[in-house]
């Protein structure tokens, strides 16, 4: 047993990445000098040896069962010599060396429903979240949001049609795993309702100064209910960020009739011409409507054929907002601004428009 | 005639230089006044020590009056018995700063008679300052400054007297008659001016075009500046003498210009309106071939300050275009509505702007009564942090009040 | 006696303004066409009608004693028909009709010592305060430290040799009388040292619980000093911006050994090209050092002749500095950046640097 | 085999459309594993119900660990009992996300033999997510999971799973190694990234340019993205070969061009590098006619994170230029000093960025003993409220502490 203890490993880390390198790239390692797109979902990088090695980008989906990992073994060991990687935004990547193989792995991939895209400028995949299938915490599903959208997009991934990048993001939940708050179009799930507390429990799985102090508004008071030490909430300071909900599992917040999404536009990350932006908030609220999600589809779809129709050459989103204005974006989008459109947290003031650059 | 002049080599200094002398003038005021003599004695001192010699304020003033005299007292009233008091008497210019030299004759003697014969012309609000008297002449000022028919101005938490730039007057550029607004609500707002009752001060400024020569935008709580909704006049042939007479248009305009939307290609200059941002440049840089459009009226932008406490503000959009004339209900309504809100809730010496951001610009939007709208923000908000007000409640369905 | 008061009027508000107008003005009011500039403080504008008006702009240095009023009225009465202006920068401005009056009226107002100019691309007269010559706060006297830096750079208010207009705007304390906040360059009077507290009349002067309220760091307590309610002031958390002070006599900040000067730059009002900008910290501090503040006048103009010298034309000074990013303008004017230069107020963490946007 | 496949329509319809159905996957691992059948049985009720269906939380792991496991439990274990425990363990990807199919197809048998056969490749953090899983499965998993030298990564107040851009293994535009970085700083902190001993959660991400392919700038708390200190490389003959082929030099490129510093007279294309803000857009049209300088390394930057609770932050430079070479002490160096402070002074749940916020840059910098620079602000303070710590005494004249 001390034997088998002593055994036992940890803190070993990841494999190292050398041993999955395909030969090309181990040999080209740092010395690639330019790249070209081929065609929508296919680049080649040419090295300094004048090596090429060919990239074929596909949808993944990101929630894959083993056994769909296995379908992409076999192609990755058919054309690939058994390499294979994934993206930054989980969609897979299939290497090659053999240009004759590019079109029978698209094939491929077509036919177990992979589309192959997400290149140049195109809709790349959704970076999204876990929503019901696995979070507490969820105000709206991840992956069927996501499933809907893209369904609907799919056009833009699979060509090349747009002014520029067009990267879109969900969070199920304002704890925004992913990156949301930078993105050209987010799609955000938010609670409207203030926790429900289980006051006869509340003392049991959480400590009341700590539930407290959570509450970015201070919102949140001790109190006694029913003889029982709890907390009570002031409703009209809470703004449904639920981190008292993460401190504290007796404070949920997650409630059908007044759960839904929000979208946001203008956010990028890249430092490509103008600075890294946040998210700006478009449509404060629509329903959750499962399992299509039609309201938010056409949302997204018309902010992503408004920007495709008016957008200069290599303007992202929120590049084209600045320089035609928001209120010409609100008017043009054909969404009412309305009260909570306008910052009211702690830099609330520095969004006001203090000059008098307007348009007409 | 005054014989307490002292000796002052340190502010002797100040009489060097090519710039004006303020010693020169506190000297020439001394030869008629002892309180100059004084004020040269301290000043030297404060000079040799670096450190003024006031008594903090003092509340003096004129009856019927709350504002309008900045009281001060010397702290070394022994050693400086002319000005152990040396009160301001803030005097509410006329619009646009323009006189008759027999006006200003007239104040010069009444100053002559009852102050210190020092003056700013004018202080940085706009009203004319006489420097430096003793209570007891405060009333009899008041008294002659009457007969010339000048009144006094602000000072306190009351509105403050209102200023605006030259306007129609002599500028080209005016979008809306600004000495005739500054006026009419200077007149219109007499109580409001002379009888401190809000919870700090308030200031309009007004400027006739977005230039804002009269820096409204940085120091009014309520900022009208002047603007177009229509097409930039553009005189074409006037144009491109600018450009034979050597004007680089695409460097020195087309690429300054916020709105990205203009075009030049030799011949002719395109103005894509629609984006443009109303900013003047082109304007300015071509005056004889540039010119604002015909629709003219102003945007009202509301709450800029100084630093104390919340640092500064620039005023903000409260009403994108507005056509300004008489009898000017429209603003006086909005000014109305605002100073009641603001009186009713704002702190002590909470500016109106403080008081916006304190409870939020939609919160006082609703209690003002206004439409929320995207030309009063820079960009929506970023952060996820709505106030919803209502909910569903699983019984009925429908929308209910907050409990 | 009671009919005496009925007598006294009040409220009757400052003279109509049409009074005072020149004809030419009254006639052409509203009708002019263009203007321009003709040389170092002479512009004419011309109007609709034909009319010709002549302005010649002369510096006056705003503390002016009723000698100096009086002279001015008889150039007036000789050259303008009895009328005068002051310009929204204390100016004094005279109108003429007649063009052959202009180098006389120029001549007889060099005669007094006020130079003309402060149009088009120079500087205009300094925005200021009233420092030690009336005001309790300040912490630097105004009229004296405007005059030296005047007199280091007449030759910018009286030639037209600047990429565009440069605005100095001084005030004696944090209040800003003025427009030090929007300035393209600023001279500010600060205190360094914590307010000093007269125990012994506090009470009798001020009201604790105001005093306490209005420091905005909260630094201020109350206390029981020598067996007098008086109050402390936490030494580490003030930030000298003399709240309290204003609200107190009892809690002076002025002091000889500590209060001194500010230098900021890259403010402006204006909406051309730029939307009006803050200025921002250049130099925390310079020492007082009448009669001639040597230190300012040669930090000020260093400022002037850095941004003349590298500024595109119409570029303001923060505009400027906008293009070529703060580090290198901290580079070129050989100032040291320091902890004080940066921001940690409320919105703090908005002034840091969030993007990859670097000059090397 | 799984016999409980429910009746799923609203699911169902999630099978049509050109996306990848992440449905027909549940339904494909359903037919391995029971845990699939309910847990489309649960969904399916959520998709009814409109809400999801777990519990809070839960603290399950593997001995020796403090994170990487994320203890998930149904609400309804009595109706879907397959998946009254569904675990996620994160398991720590290989840099750069590159896999043999041996290695893939590894992991895929452990996960048939121990989980629901679910996973996400990859989780937004970057780790393998095996999505489903008991408690007591925990452990053999891990056992089986190091046979293979897969290891756990970090959940909690811990190092996070550091993550990568593909960089110099398939980018010609990589300034430094990001794969060879983020192996080294794993490997170096495996006790921080298992167990959780921070304030709370600390991120690093790798971005080989400032095009920032893996979002560094945007969820990191220490985000180093590469850059480079000399000339853009120009190959003018393939500046003009694009300008032939039909590229608008002057309007895709130069207008785009954030340091306005390039020029193009049809012939040469000419960048003043001196004032390059090094933002990549040019070298991004042009690849083959431009590339980074040959003086490369990364800009080291801080702090960003997600809005819970001061709001969203994006990543603020901290080091503007480091040479980015192993051994990679100067970045353990500057991580330790920083750890150190924050674990020290943080609150609970307290991000980096949020206690520089809180404490004040400056402070902070004096903390960790670094000199402020320009570099670090966007611009200086605006506000005047400076906190000097030393003042003059009258005794002395020298400067003293604060008392
Ligand atoms: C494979 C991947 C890196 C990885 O290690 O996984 C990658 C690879 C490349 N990126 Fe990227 N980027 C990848 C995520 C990103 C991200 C991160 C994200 O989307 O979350 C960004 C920041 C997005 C943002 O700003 O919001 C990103 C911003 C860029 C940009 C800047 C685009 C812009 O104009 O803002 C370029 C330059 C370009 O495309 O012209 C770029 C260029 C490239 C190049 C051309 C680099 C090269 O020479 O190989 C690669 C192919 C581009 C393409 O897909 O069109 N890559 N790239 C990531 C693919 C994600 C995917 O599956 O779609
Ligand atoms: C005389 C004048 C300066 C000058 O030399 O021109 C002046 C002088 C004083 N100002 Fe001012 N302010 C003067 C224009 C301004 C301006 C500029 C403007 O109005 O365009 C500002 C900045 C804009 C603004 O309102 O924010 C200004 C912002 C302040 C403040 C800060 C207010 C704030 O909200 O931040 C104070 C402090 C206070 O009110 O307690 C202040 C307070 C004072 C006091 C009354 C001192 C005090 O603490 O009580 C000064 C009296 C000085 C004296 O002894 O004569 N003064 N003050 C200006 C008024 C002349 C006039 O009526 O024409
Ligand atoms: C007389 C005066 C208005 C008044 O009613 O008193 C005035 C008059 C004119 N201004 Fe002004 N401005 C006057 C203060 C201002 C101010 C306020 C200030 O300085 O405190 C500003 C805002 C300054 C700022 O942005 O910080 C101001 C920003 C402008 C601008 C924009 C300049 C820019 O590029 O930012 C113009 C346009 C131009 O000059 O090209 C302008 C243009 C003009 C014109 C050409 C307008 C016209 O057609 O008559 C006038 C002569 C310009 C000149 O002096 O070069 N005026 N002008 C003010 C003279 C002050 C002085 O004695 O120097
Ligand atoms: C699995 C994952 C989402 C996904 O589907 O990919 C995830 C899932 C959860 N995140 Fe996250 N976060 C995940 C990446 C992120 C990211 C993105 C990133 O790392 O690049 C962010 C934003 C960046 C950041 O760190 O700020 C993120 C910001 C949060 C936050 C807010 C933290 C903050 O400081 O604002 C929370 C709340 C918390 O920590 O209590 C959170 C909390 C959670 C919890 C643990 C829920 C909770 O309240 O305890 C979620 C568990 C879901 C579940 O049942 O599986 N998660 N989380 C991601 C981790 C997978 C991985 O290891 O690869
Ligand atoms: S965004 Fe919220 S609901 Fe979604 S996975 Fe993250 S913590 Fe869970
Ligand atoms: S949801 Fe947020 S704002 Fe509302 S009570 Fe909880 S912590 Fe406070
Ligand atoms: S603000 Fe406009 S209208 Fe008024 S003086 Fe200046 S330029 Fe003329
Ligand atoms: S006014 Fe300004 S924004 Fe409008 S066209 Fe002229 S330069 Fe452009
Ligand atoms: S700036 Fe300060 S010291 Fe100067 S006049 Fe105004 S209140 Fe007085
Ligand atoms: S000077 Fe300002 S910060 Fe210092 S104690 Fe007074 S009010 Fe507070
Ligand atoms: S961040 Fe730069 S180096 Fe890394 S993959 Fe993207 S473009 Fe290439
Ligand atoms: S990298 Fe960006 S800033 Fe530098 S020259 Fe190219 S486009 Fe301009």
């Amino acid at each position: 047993m001390a034997d088998a203890m002593q055994k036992r490993r940890t803190d070993y880390g990841p494999p190292h990445y050398e041993q999955f390198l395909p030969p090309i790239v181990k040999e080209n390692y740092g010395k690639w000098k330019y790249h070209e797109i081929l065609k929508p979902g296919v680049m080649v990088h040419v090295s300094e040896t004048d090596a090429k090695l060919y990239t074929v980008r596909s949808a993944s989906g990101r929630l894959l069962s083993i056994d769909k990992i296995r379908m992409y073994c076999d192609l990755a060991d058919k054309y690939c010599d058994g390499y294979i990687r994934f993206t930054s935004r989980h969609n897979v990547e299939f290497l090659l060396t053999k240009e004759e193989n590019i079109d029978p792995l698209i094939n491929s991939l077509d036919a177990i429903g992979h589309p192959v895209g997400g290149m140049g400028n195109s809709i790349s995949a959704i970076v999204h979240t876990q929503g019901w299938v696995h979070c507490h915490s969820a105000a709206t599903d991840a992956s069927g949001v996501v499933k809907c959208v893209m369904d609907d997009l799919i056009e833009y991934f699979k060509e090349m049609k747009l002014p520029g990048k067009l990267r879109i993001a969900l969070a199920c939940c304002l704890n925004m795993c992913g990156a949301v708050h930078c993105s050209d179009i987010a799609i955000l799930g938010v609670h409207r309702r203030p926790p429900r507390i289980d006051h006869a429990n509340l003392r049991k799985v959480c400590e009341i100064p700590n539930v407290s102090a959570s509450c970015p508004t201070a919102a949140i008071r001790p109190a006694t209910v029913d003889g029982n030490p709890s907390v009570e909430v002031l409703e009209e300071q809470c703004m449904f960020c639920a981190n008292c909900y993460t401190v504290c599992p007796a404070m949920p917040l997650n409630d059908p009739l007044n759960d839904g999404v929000s979208i946001w536009v203008g956010g990028k990350v890249s430092n490509a011409r103008h600075e890294p932006m946040f998210s700006k908030l478009a449509i404060p609220f629509l329903p959750n409507n499962p399992p299509r999600w039609p309201e938010v589809t056409t949302a997204v779809r018309n902010l992503v054929e408004l920007w495709a129709k008016n957008a200069h050459k290599y303007e992202r989103m929120g590049e084209w907002i600045e320089r035609i204005g928001w209120p010409k974006f609100f008017k043009m989008a054909g969404i009412e601004f309305q009260k909570e459109h306008i910052d009211d947290f702690k830099h609330a003031g520095l969004t006001y428009k203090r000059s008098t650059h307007l348009t007409f | 005639m005054a014989d307490n002049i002292p000796k002052t080599p340190k502010l002797d200094e100040l009489e060097k230089g090519g710039w004006p002398s303020f010693v020169k003038e506190i000297k020439m005021a001394a030869k008629r006044s002892p309180m100059g003599g004084d004020l040269l004695g301290q000043l030297e001192q404060s000079y040799n020590e670096k450190i003024g010699h006031w008594k903090h304020g003092g509340i003096v003033g004129v009856m019927g009056y709350g504002g309008g005299v900045i009281g001060r007292y010397s702290d070394l009233p022994e050693k400086y018995p002319n000005i152990s008091h040396f009160h301001t008497m803030r005097i509410n210019q006329p619009a646009g700063w323009y006189y008759t030299t027999d006006a200003l004759r007239k104040i010069c003697d009444i100053w002559e008679k009852h102050g210190s014969g020092l003056t700013n012309m004018h202080g940085s609000t706009g009203d004319i300052i006489l420097l430096g008297t003793r209570t007891e002449e405060l009333e009899p000022t008041f008294d002659d400054l009457q007969k010339i028919d000048f009144d006094i101005g602000g000072s306190g938490s009351d509105l403050r007297t209102p200023s605006c730039c030259c306007g129609m007057s002599r500028c080209e550029w005016a979008c809306y008659d600004t000495m005739a607004l500054t006026y009419d609500l200077t007149m219109h707002y007499q109580d409001e001016l002379h009888r401190p009752a809000f919870p700090y001060k308030f200031k309009f400024k007004m400027s006739g075009c977005p230039n804002d020569c009269v820096a409204s935008i940085a120091r009014a709580d309520m900022s009208i500046i002047g603007t177009w909704r229509d097409q930039i006049q553009v005189d074409q042939d006037a144009v491109r003498e600018y450009a034979e007479r050597g004007l680089d248009i695409q460097n020195d305009v087309i690429s300054n210009c916020p709105g990205k939307c203009m075009e030049w290609d030799g011949k002719e200059l395109n103005i894509e309106n629609e984006f443009c941002v109303r900013c003047m440049h082109c304007i300015n840089v071509m005056p004889k071939a540039l010119r604002p459009g015909k629709d003219r009226g102003a945007t009202i932008l509301i709450g800029s300050k100084a630093p104390i406490i919340e640092g500064a503000f620039l005023s903000s959009v409260f009403i994108p275009f507005m056509k300004i004339t008489p009898p000017y209900d429209e603003i006086k309504d909005l000014v109305d509505r605002i100073w009641d809100v603001w009186g009713e809730e704002g702190k002590n010496r909470e500016r109106v702007g403080e008081f916006i951001q304190r409870v939020g610009l939609g919160n006082f939007l609703d209690a003002i009564e206004m439409e929320p709208i995207a030309e009063m923000v820079a960009h929506p908000r970023e952060n996820p942090y709505v106030f919803y007000e209502e909910y569903y409640e699983e019984d009925d369905g429908e929308e209910e009040e907050e409990s």
